[in-house]
């Protein structure tokens, strides 16, 4: 765990509102594993005063990526970053996802920005040997990006592009047709997909992982400010930033779904 | 150049510290901070039982600050003792075991507990926590209960006892006169100051509980008015706490009459803040030919007729 | 889509008025800002004679927040019916007269005079003055006395009589109850929150008075919390204020209970603020197909069995 | 007096930590008389909080020019402003120098950044035929900015250029040396060398107006936040943004001096 001023190399819009930032940093790209996520601050002062946390989105030799939507002053910030800026990073942070288990197949299904960690896990899980099937789903098809992903499938919620639904009945109707042994699946995006899911792997018994958004002040487990209620445990809650953000769906509950 | 200061026998390395509830235990950030440069870390409020805490939102971001409404979250003094006690043990700097309870005898239970352990230094009371028997109301806001707790735990330990005032108090000095009297041997100044935030599109409050407390660089001003306030009231020492996030900051609060600092929020930013800000008040103290950093302290210049117009030119 | 509401039999015609003190008296800023689309003006505090106020630096930047000492500067209450009064009179929005005091029967001269002119809609009362009774304390931390000034006030007007509640005490609420019990038709909350900031290199305070008063931004999450125990305290009307500058953030106050708003220190920022405030409110009722901004009024979501004064550390 | 947002022309070092900005407004640059100043907001958001006031230093056709030093965060921001970014600028403000008097000889004293009015001051001025001598000073050479200036003075604390003193010990010099007749001095700069000025002037009689600078919330007399107090008048203190900044010497009292 790092912290460090990293120089902006880019930062690109690739869909609608959302961005892709770069920056160079050795001993980020060395040690990040996907599911990982960096907490950014934005500029120095006070405004905005917390860092923002994103998903490690893809390492490419010593450059570093991360992918983000602009929703509000720290994310309008970080896209108008021009290279040669400087923003400062701590991290990898949280526990990475289970890319080396004994699955063969492993199912990806990312909802909106939970896309954000999908390419570095397929590069991983593409090491392991495993094959990969992506279910990629986003409002429209203007808000979708899928580079550096193959197999994709898409699902748009106005039917733009792709399936005309929700990615989670996408999967589940392409898997029916399809059916995949020896799978395990990896979900990231908003709270109602991802219950979605895991009620799906559950049902069909596939092992699943999911990667959790929430409030977070501190990133590394000193404020006690993101928890998630556990299914069962001697404590009630998990810490999203140091016990997650990735999780086995059956040990979590999730609210507000 | 001396850096620290001593309480009630107990020498601190320097006058900062890491603030209770913003430094966890002492063991997530061992990476990255060398907390043998601090003068001391003040551990998260322990209770008898461990506490699940509230539930999630926990954190809102403000102007210049945060809420939070943790809930108390922590892992209990007998856990504590066994799992993080002797890690702290290990460190190069004071322990600070601050202790938050719903009950008077709770405070005093978990006190006598800790007081048994070896490589504690001093304790810290929280009285912002809900008095059970009084339907909620914090402790900290009754003068007379606030005056007891101290009393009571006075007469436990012979380690330094600071007692950790809420600023949410109409005469905060009253609090400090009554706590000395009752044996304290330190206050620290402040808690956070009860705020709410509302995210008008969904009309829901941010964080769970629906108020919360407010952290950070907003409350500096308010909380160095209370230090000031304190330090017109007792001569006791005071840890003077909110929004420190430079070693500036802390002169502030030297200045206004702290003994020492506690470095909260900013931790989350940078858990190295507290080091940095240690250091940064050394090279000041250094650069103003000081001989002692405790030379700043209470040293406000507070008359009336400043000067009209400050120069820029 | 109905925007105004009525308190007393006086219709205003939006939810949004400018505060006491950073507007001045409603004419240094005719060129910039049409009045007329605002709810209301309330004046800067006024008492019996003209008070030079403090001496400079009244003013220092805070994070996200500014201090101010002004002192009450004002020109009394005779040179204001007579020079600003004939042209707040031609203006198409509420006119309400702020007054400050530092006797009780100086709060009642002032009104007693006032109420015999033409052109003013109501009054609110400062109760944030240093009583020179009491050795300089504000009125506003004794409850009996903001009460006694109440209904002293009351016997005199049959106007809109508004009490501006400091947020610096333990229990705003019962402050609250008091005046309503006392005859107040309304409470404004909040006054500035008491603050100090210091220059570390000279060490002397940014204001020449020490401590003062803080607002902004960085105190909104503090006002949205007091306002909200009021609403809980009292069913009569809140003023809501305290950080205030933009649509959203008033309709966080109007969420909580606040049944207006005022916009304070943006003023300083840009005098138009409230405007943009009314027209901001007014299109987000529109946007949630509200037939009334009053609907918004009190909406919070939020569990109503979390205490305001519950612990959350 | 307008408010709007205005589009940054140029910024420019011209001297050691001291920058010029320049931005196109039409409405300023054909109203604003010497010794104004505007309130500039340097960027959206809450930090910093406050509008910054500045002189404007030059009107050349439709663009305004401000000068300024790098002493905290709104000049640091300021400093860093690109052509095209926008800032919010409130103006002109206060009561302009008294340009248009009897006098024949104009005597302009700056010291330090008290140079920022004197260009567009000594513009007016030869306009309305007045003969100029400027004497300005500075901690040393490389914080002068003399540019838009003729027959100038210099004076520097370290010696480091021109006369080795403070700039009124250089002015009284060359005034006792060069006698002027019906003159009247303008002065700006840090209070010190503004009390210096009015002693001065006092005691050779020569009519003085002063520049001021202080803390201010507003720029526009509604905060009350920028007081100095008065020799003598019906209330003690008079408001720096709307009564000045400029004042006769003899009707104000100058703390901290
Ligand atoms: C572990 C983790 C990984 C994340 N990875 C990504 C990512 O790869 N790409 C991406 O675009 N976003 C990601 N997020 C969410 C991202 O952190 C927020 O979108 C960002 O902080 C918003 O900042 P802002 O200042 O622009 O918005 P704000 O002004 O702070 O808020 C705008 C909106 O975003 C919501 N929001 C704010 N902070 C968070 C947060 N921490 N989590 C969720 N919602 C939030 C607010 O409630 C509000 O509705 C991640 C969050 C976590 C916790
Ligand atoms: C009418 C008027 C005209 C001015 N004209 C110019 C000008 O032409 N060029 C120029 O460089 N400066 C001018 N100033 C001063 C300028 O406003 C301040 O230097 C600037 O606001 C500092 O902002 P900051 O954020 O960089 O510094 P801050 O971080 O706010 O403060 C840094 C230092 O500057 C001082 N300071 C802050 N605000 C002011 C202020 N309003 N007046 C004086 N000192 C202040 C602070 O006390 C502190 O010591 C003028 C001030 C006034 C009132
Ligand atoms: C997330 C969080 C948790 C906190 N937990 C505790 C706690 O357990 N006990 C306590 O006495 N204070 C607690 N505090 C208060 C801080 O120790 C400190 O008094 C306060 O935050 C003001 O300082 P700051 O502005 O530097 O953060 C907590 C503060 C924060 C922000
Ligand atoms: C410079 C200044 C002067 C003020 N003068 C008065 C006053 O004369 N009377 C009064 O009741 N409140 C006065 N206030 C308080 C404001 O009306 C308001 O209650 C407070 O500033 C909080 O709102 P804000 O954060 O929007 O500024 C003043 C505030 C400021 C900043
Ligand atoms: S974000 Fe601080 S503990 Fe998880
Ligand atoms: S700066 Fe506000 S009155 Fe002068």
């Amino acid at each position: 765990m790092i912290i460090r001023d990293v120089e902006v190399r880019n930062v690109q819009e690739v869909a609608r509102g959302i961005f892709v930032l770069s920056f160079v940093s050795l001993e980020l790209s060395g040690s990040t594993l996907p599911g990982q996520f960096i907490n950014v601050l934005v500029q120095k002062g006070h405004e905005p005063l917390l860092r923002r946390p994103f998903s490690v989105y893809r390492v490419e030799e010593e450059t570093v990526e991360i992918i983000f939507n602009v929703v509000g002053k720290g994310t309008v910030l970080l896209a108008a970053k021009k290279r040669g800026d400087i923003i400062n990073i701590l991290g990898p942070l949280g526990i990475p996802f289970g890319t080396g288990g004994s699955f063969r197949n492993a199912i990806l299904i990312a909802g909106g920005l939970g896309i954000a960690p999908m390419p570095i896990l397929a590069e991983h899980l593409r090491k392991n040997g495993k094959h990969i099937e992506v279910f990629a789903g986003a409002r429209s098809g203007d808000q979708l990006a899928l580079d550096h992903l193959e197999n994709t499938h898409i699902a748009t919620d106005d039917g733009s592009r792709g399936y005309h639904g929700t990615v989670v009945a996408l999967a589940e109707q392409y898997l029916r047709e399809h059916p995949l042994s020896e799978a395990k699946i990896f979900a990231c995006g908003p709270i109602r997909m991802l219950a979605a899911v895991s009620a799906y792997a559950e049902s069909v018994t596939i092992p699943c992982e999911l990667s959790l958004e929430g409030e977070m002040a501190c990133g590394i487990g000193i404020c006690q400010g993101c928890p998630v209620e556990r299914l069962d445990g001697a404590t009630r809650y998990a810490l999203v930033c140091t016990e997650g953000p990735t999780f086995d769906s059956t040990t979590i509950i999730l609210r507000g779904a | 150049m001396k850096t620290g200061f001593v309480l009630r026998n107990v020498e601190f390395k320097n006058r900062v510290l890491v603030a209770s509830g913003t430094f966890g235990y002492g063991d997530e950030t061992r990476d990255l901070v060398d907390v043998a440069k601090l003068g001391g870390i003040v551990t998260k409020s322990l209770s008898w039982k461990p506490r699940d805490g509230n539930p999630p939102p926990r954190i809102a971001e403000t102007p210049s600050g945060m809420l939070n409404s943790i809930g108390l979250a922590n892992i209990g003094v007998h856990a504590f003792i066994e799992k993080k006690l002797p890690y702290l043990r290990t460190l190069d700097t004071r322990i600070i075991v601050n202790i938050a309870a719903s009950s008077v005898q709770e405070y005093c239970d978990v006190l006598a507990l800790l007081e048994s352990q070896n490589g504690i230094h001093g304790f810290e009371i929280n009285v912002s926590c809900p008095n059970v028997k009084e339907g909620g109301l914090s402790f900290g806001t009754n003068c007379d209960l606030t005056a007891e707790i101290t009393s009571r735990l006075r007469a436990l330990t012979d380690k330094p006892l600071i007692i950790k005032l809420t600023p949410n108090v109409t005469h905060i000095g009253q609090f400090a006169v009554a706590v000395k009297e009752a044996g304290a041997d330190a206050v620290s100044v402040i808690n956070t100051v009860i705020g709410m935030a509302v995210n008008a599109k969904t009309r829901k409050p941010k964080i769970s509980t629906v108020t919360g407390g407010l952290s950070g660089p907003a409350i500096k001003p308010i909380a160095l008015a209370k230090v000031y306030e304190v330090a017109q009231s007792v001569d006791i020492p005071i840890f003077g706490i909110g929004g420190i996030t430079n070693a500036e900051d802390a002169i502030e609060f030297l200045l206004v009459g702290a003994s020492a600092v506690q470095v909260g929020t900013a931790n989350f930013i940078d858990p190295r803040t507290g080091v940095s800000v240690a250091e940064g008040i050394e090279s000041f103290a250094r650069d103003q030919a000081l001989g002692d950093v405790g030379d700043l302290v209470g040293t406000l210049k507070a008359k009336k007729d400043m000067s009209v117009l400050q120069s820029w030119l």
